[in-house]
């Protein structure tokens, strides 16, 4: 019975399909630079998926509120950059501190409670802070939004919209979500990550086991935001501009969408539901600019219909 | 399968765009709260290209719509992506104030003239020397407005303005106008944007008894502000309504009802404008679209207008500075009137009219009453 | 003399106007096997909550292992050496066997905040192991639990408190719904729990209660009606009475 | 101060009747229904266009904005919803976010992005006056009918076997069926009264709000969402109270405190499920 080691440690391996998954990203940025924007605003909105996949599909938390952290970590790299801080990684570390301690301190609202007390106490979480940036505007710029520029990163590579910025600004959100993916895969499969999956399966058990639930959802939500946080800092150095949608509900409702298309529970969820959300909209929407959503409706009831699972598992790398 | 996916949608975004084919990216918002400017705007620019064909200079335009949800980022990499991968020689759009900011440092380092067709904001021009407005400012209409409150016996006035940059240039502009011309503002109160209930506020208004409110709301909310006012019972204390043109619509006015009648508005654009040009232009939209123009439809109108003006000058040339130059001092008769784009701020100079809501053949319309001809940007005059 | 394992100084608990538990005192030895019965509604299922934490006692204390842990939360009392099953199964659906386990044996080992290092380390391979083969799970060891047959389910459960290397092991009917064919599993591996660890038998099944259980006690609508060996049990009229005379095997 | 307190109460039987039918999905049935707004929508648009089209009467077209979204409701639940009773809340997320997704769209293809109004008669225009306090007639309407749907809803859905059985159903479908009850029939009732609630809800709310256009199902979605959970998803009892409370504190910030107004009711709203973590108005301790 020595394959028990094995069996632990099966997820730990890199499988065929994940390496040629993340080869292919390195590939069709290089291959594409044309639609590097979008493929750098699909990584992002598939890091902020991850965020998301830590607490709703690692713990079993639902949320509405990821956007509080998506625009609080955006606004940071802004005003960072605004101050004379432009190195966009400064940015986007410096984006998990304030993400993390708001995170760590509305964790508590999300332990008692059903799962609509959690989406609704995470949404009106999201709605206030984007209410502040709006009157705050001397920091925020209010609803005008916050232009700045970035620095090229590490001195050489430049990033925005001109010549190989788009290229570097994928290239550079590729590596934030690898690095990130990577984190939370060594989460997943640490005992803490498992303890996680104990909670969310059955609360009861675990604290029968000495877990308290409690603390484990507070950690885990505080490192959700950070992740969140790094995201929203991405996506405002990539695109060098902060604005107050950036906290908007349809944030947090599109960002669930896509960690539910994409499959819960397993990190690569996120990423390949935000793909597939986005390249869809930008396929569909060039078509038809205004009746767009109707298909991507469509989308999601036959998705729902002839069974997300059956499908998530025809795409699922290695479980 | 993925991989092929990416690929293939990857690959469908590359159009190779012909030299003799000028491409317009028209960025604008055709879903969400903002959905209505993009469908007036998207309307406004078909039709002119429909009536004056889509040839100029040589050139053949071809417009490009795309749908930035009304989120910066988007806008800004679909502004990014018509300028590199469609070879854009002009963009054109932006619904809402943020958005036109984000692809100013786009407009300056391409060198592509932003055509803004809709947000309203002052500051816009000053972004970027590649930006020119064909819209409106909300001082030019604000202002305007509170010198002919002043001048017909309005004393004492409460503003009510939505919370973000229109909503407060509108306040400033109107509060200030009114305080030079010996007026009184008692209170300038300010609504959440996302608001579905004027009751509280107006009711403050009641209680402060002033000569009239001044209101300015993002076109959508017009008719609530209406209905609640005449439900509160202001219009019987016999408080007047007066605003910008936002609040009376054209778009949505015909279905205000009664409670619109009466409202005083100053603005650049009444589908009721009484010329020849105005007459061609609302009949010729309301067959192609089955609605009526409004204020957005002229702006986007004008947009390609100008457009056409600019590759004429420039004999189908179209790098961005020079089309910029030829734009600068451009003159044209709009449905509007007469407009101008001032050389030093490329914003537009136009008529300024005072309405007021009546019924005409059944439907509601503003009809003008007074002309304040040839109105430049207050904000930017001040700053000389 | 050390102290026992786990200890009930008069425990209280009301509900309102409803006395749950009333005055209940008792002591597990280390080593006990002690069983728990009672009529339905006697108020097993709240004594169970007190001693665990699940609930607080409105009177009286909890002592484990010779201190004294009333306000000492759930999860703490677990890993102070208190651990329990569940009448109804709680297990992790999704996990294998061999996970669950190793989870438990990380959080006894203090590792669960370690989210860095893989869960599988090649150390507690071998408990892992050992607890497998001692309650017959080698065979579905990498099967997610949902799966399992319903005995293999209840096997499990013993399994993950016994992880804990509790001091006091409280088992809630350990056979409740057990097929037949699979119940001398269960029977086995109760047969061969640790010596040293005290343990609480709540059960309504008197076979396997008076084949297990060296003392009982008698809950009778939330305080204990009486204690004793088998025997003096089954002969003490007043037990015929509340509970034997109704129906032995309720 | 009696007007403010009159004006907050109108709102909150504004926001009553436009939760009401997601209170009873919700909370009676379980089912997470994001696509109530395009029921209310519906609704809406019913009571304008018989009214602008085809000059039906304001009052007379109300039956007909509770009845079509209540057909269309049952033809969708039979259909399509039915499939995902108990199926995850993620599933019915997802399934009801893509309707809304393909409603906007097709009421912006078909009637345009106009929003469409309502010309209440004269008789529900204007303003009573009495001693100082005063109130729309309209508001004053709403807060006596809603109030009457509210009390009809409560016995019918509480007081009445039909009540009991729903909660039966909704508990164990499996055993309400073997008890004799018809678990179709009951969950295609309760969605039909959900779905024309919405609908009522959508004419009656369309006046006060400016209309109602395409982007109607997402606008006030959040708000509904917000009354509910205050309420405690519990019912219709709970919804209505929600309401109110939102309703009466909403009017008075605004009023005394208009600069912090945008932050008032997410604020309630968080500082109550923080202290009644599900809702004013829950009965144990539902999931």
């Amino acid at each position: 019975m020595t394959d028990v080691l094995a069996h632990l440690r099966r997820r730990e391996r890199w499988g065929v399909a994940e390496i040629a998954f993340w080869l292919a990203l390195v590939a069709g940025i290089v291959a594409f630079p044309a639609r590097a924007g979008l493929v750098n605003e699909a990584l992002i909105a598939g890091l902020f998926a991850l965020s998301l996949d830590l607490i709703l599909g690692l713990t079993g938390i639902v949320s509405l509120g990821q956007a509080a952290f998506f625009g609080v970590g955006a606004y940071t790299a802004a005003i960072l950059a605004n101050a004379g801080y432009h190195d966009p990684l400064l940015g986007v570390l410096a984006a998990i501190v304030p993400t993390a301690l708001i995170g760590f301190l509305t964790a508590p609202l999300l332990l008692r409670g059903s799962d609509l007390t959690r989406l609704m106490v995470t949404m009106g979480v999201a709605l206030m802070l984007g209410e502040l940036a709006n009157r705050e505007d001397g920091l925020t710029g209010g609803a005008d939004g916050l232009n700045f520029t970035v620095a090229p990163l590490f001195g050489r590579f430049a990033i925005g919209s001109f010549g190989e910025g788009p290229r570097n600004a994928a290239l550079f959100s590729l590596a934030v979500l690898f690095a990130l993916l990577f984190v939370a895969r060594r989460l997943a499969r640490s005992p803490f990550g498992i303890s996680l999956t104990a909670v969310r399966e059955n609360r009861l058990r675990a604290g029968a086991l000495g877990i308290s639930a409690a603390w484990r959802i507070v950690a885990i939500y505080t490192i959700s935001a950070a992740f969140a946080g790094v995201a929203g800092a991405l996506l405002a150095e990539t695109t060098q501009i902060a604005s107050l949608d950036l906290f908007e509900f349809h944030r947090s409702a599109n960002v669930m969408l896509m960690l539910i298309i994409g499959g819960a529970g397993y990190l690569y969820g996120g990423v390949i539901g935000a793909g597939v959300f986005i390249l869809v909209r930008d396929v569909v929407s060039a078509e038809t600019p205004e009746y767009w959503e109707f298909w991507i409706g469509l989308m999601l009831v036959a998705l729902v219909l002839f069974g997300r699972e059956r499908l998530a598992n025809l795409v699922r790398l290695r479980r | 399968m993925k991989a092929a996916i990416l690929i293939s949608a990857l690959a469908l975004g590359v159009v190779p765009a012909m030299a003799e084919d000028v491409t317009v990216g028209m960025i604008l918002p055709m879903t969400g709260p903002s959905a209505s400017t993009g469908k007036q705007e998207k309307a406004g620019a078909e039709l002119y290209i429909a009536q004056h064909g889509d040839k100029v200079a040589g050139k053949t335009i071809k417009l490009l719509v795309k749908d930035d949800t009304g989120a910066a980022d988007v806008t800004k990499r679909l502004a990014q992506e018509a300028i590199a991968n469609d070879h854009a020689a002009a963009l054109m759009g932006f619904g809402l104030t943020p958005l036109a900011f984000a692809v100013a440092p786009i407009a300056t380092e391409a060198k592509v003239p932003e055509i803004v067709t809709a947000a309203a904001t002052a500051v816009i021009t000053e972004k970027s020397p590649f930006i020119v407005r064909t819209s409106f400012t909300l001082p030019q209409a604000s202002a305007p407005m509170a010198q002919w409150a002043a001048k017909n016996g309005i004393k004492k006035v409460v503003t009510i303005v939505t919370d973000y940059g229109p909503g407060l240039d509108a306040e400033k502009w109107f509060g200030e106008t009114f305080k030079h011309e010996g007026g009184e503002i008692i209170e300038a109160i300010r609504t959440p944007l996302k608001n579905p209930d004027f009751a509280p506020f107006l009711q403050r208004v009641k209680d402060d008894k002033p000569d009239a409110v001044f209101v300015f709301v993002p076109s959508g909310f017009g008719a609530m502000v209406m209905k609640q006012f005449i439900e509160q019972g202001l219009a019987k204390a016999g408080v007047k309504l007066i605003g910008t043109g936002d609040v009376t619509d054209d778009d949505q006015l015909n279905g205000m009802g009664e409670a619109a009648l009466g409202v005083v508005t100053a603005h650049h654009y009444s589908a009721s404008h009484d010329s020849p040009e105005n007459k061609a232009f609302v009949t010729a939209f309301e067959k192609a679209n089955g609605f009526r123009p409004n204020f957005m439809g002229v702006a986007a109108y004008d947009g390609m207008a100008l457009l056409y003006h600019a590759l004429e000058a420039t004999k189908g040339a179209t790098d961005g500075a020079g089309l910029i130059e030829a734009m600068k001092g451009a003159k044209w008769m709009s449905p509007r009137g007469p407009v101008e784009i001032d050389p030093d701020t490329r914003d537009i100079v136009q008529n300024m009219y005072v309405r007021k809501v009546e019924k005409k053949d059944g439907q509601l319309y503003n009809m003008e009453f007074e002309t304040i001809p040839m109105v430049k940007d207050p904000f930017k005059a001040t700053k000389k | 003399m050390t102290a026992p394992a786990l200890e009930a100084r008069g425990l209280s608990r009301r509900f309102g106007g409803l006395v749950a538990t009333d005055n209940v005192s008792f002591s597990l030895q280390p080593g006990a096997r002690q069983a728990l019965i009672g009529p339905n509604g006697a108020g097993k299922t709240t004594l169970i909550n007190l001693l665990t934490g699940v609930l607080k006692p409105t009177q009286g204390a909890v002592w484990l292992a010779g201190r004294d842990v009333t306000h000492v939360s759930a999860s703490q009392r677990v890993r102070r050496g208190l651990a329990r099953t569940f009448q109804i199964n709680q297990l992790f659906p999704d996990l294998s066997p061999a996970e669950s386990l190793g989870l438990a044996i990380s959080e006894r080992e203090g590792r669960g905040w370690d989210f860095w290092r893989a869960a599988g380390k090649r150390e507690i391979v071998a408990e892992i192991e050992d607890l497998l083969t001692r309650f017959n799970l080698s065979e579905v060891y990498d099967q997610p639990t949902r799966a399992l047959p319903y005995g293999k389910q209840r096997l499990l459960e013993i399994a993950l408190a016994l992880a804990c290397r509790p001091r006091a092991l409280l088992l809630d009917e350990p056979a409740a719904g057990v097929p037949e064919e699979e119940r001398h599993d269960i029977l086995a591996a109760l047969a061969q729990l640790p010596a040293d660890v005290a343990i609480l038998l709540i059960e309504h099944d008197m076979d396997l209660v008076f084949s297990f259980a060296a003392r009982i006690s008698v809950l009778v609508a939330g305080r204990l009606l009486c204690e004793g060996t088998p025997e003096e049990i089954a002969a003490d009229p007043r037990v015929r009475a509340v509970y034997l005379g109704e129906d032995a095997h309720g | 101060m009696l007007t403010l307190l009159l004006d907050g109460i109108a709102y909150g039987m504004l926001l009553f009747v436009l939760s009401a039918g997601l209170a009873v999905t919700l909370g009676l049935m379980n089912f997470i229904n994001l696509a109530h707004g395009a029921f209310a929508m519906l609704g809406g648009y019913v009571t304008a266009l018989l009214m602008n089209r085809a000059g039906v009467p304001f009052l007379a077209t109300l039956p007909l904005a509770f009845l079509i979204p209540a057909a269309v409701g049952v033809a969708l639940e039979r259909t399509l919803y039915r499939r995902l009773y108990g199926a995850s809340p993620l599933d019915q997320v997802l399934f009801t976010i893509g309707l809304v997704f393909m409603a906007m769209p097709a009421a912006n293809y078909l009637l345009g992005n106009q929003p469409q109004q309502i010309n209440l008669p004269d008789f529900l225009h204007g303003r009573l006056e009495f001693q100082g306090v005063g109130i729309g007639v309209y508001r004053l309407f709403t807060i006596l009918l809603c109030g009457a749907i509210a009390a009809s809803l409560q016995i019918f859905l509480v007081r009445t076997r039909f009540g009991a059985q729903l909660r039966a159903a909704v508990d164990d479908s499996r055993v309400a069926g073997g008890m004799g009850i018809n678990v179709d029939l009951l969950f295609a009732i309760t969605f039909a009264v959900g779905s024309g609630l919405a609908g009522l809800g959508g004419a009656l709310a369309a006046d006060v709000v400016g209309g109602v256009d395409p982007s109607f199902p997402l606008k006030f979605l959040v708000i509904m969402l917000i009354v509910v959970s205050i309420g405690g998803a519990n019912g219709v009892l709970g919804a209505l109270f929600g309401a109110l409370l939102l309703g009466v504190l909403d009017v008075l910030g605004k009023y005394y405190a208009p600069t912090i107004g945008a932050f008032i009711i997410y604020a309630v709203m968080v500082a109550t499920l923080t202290l009644r973590p599900n809702g004013l108005f829950a009965k144990g301790d539902r999931r």
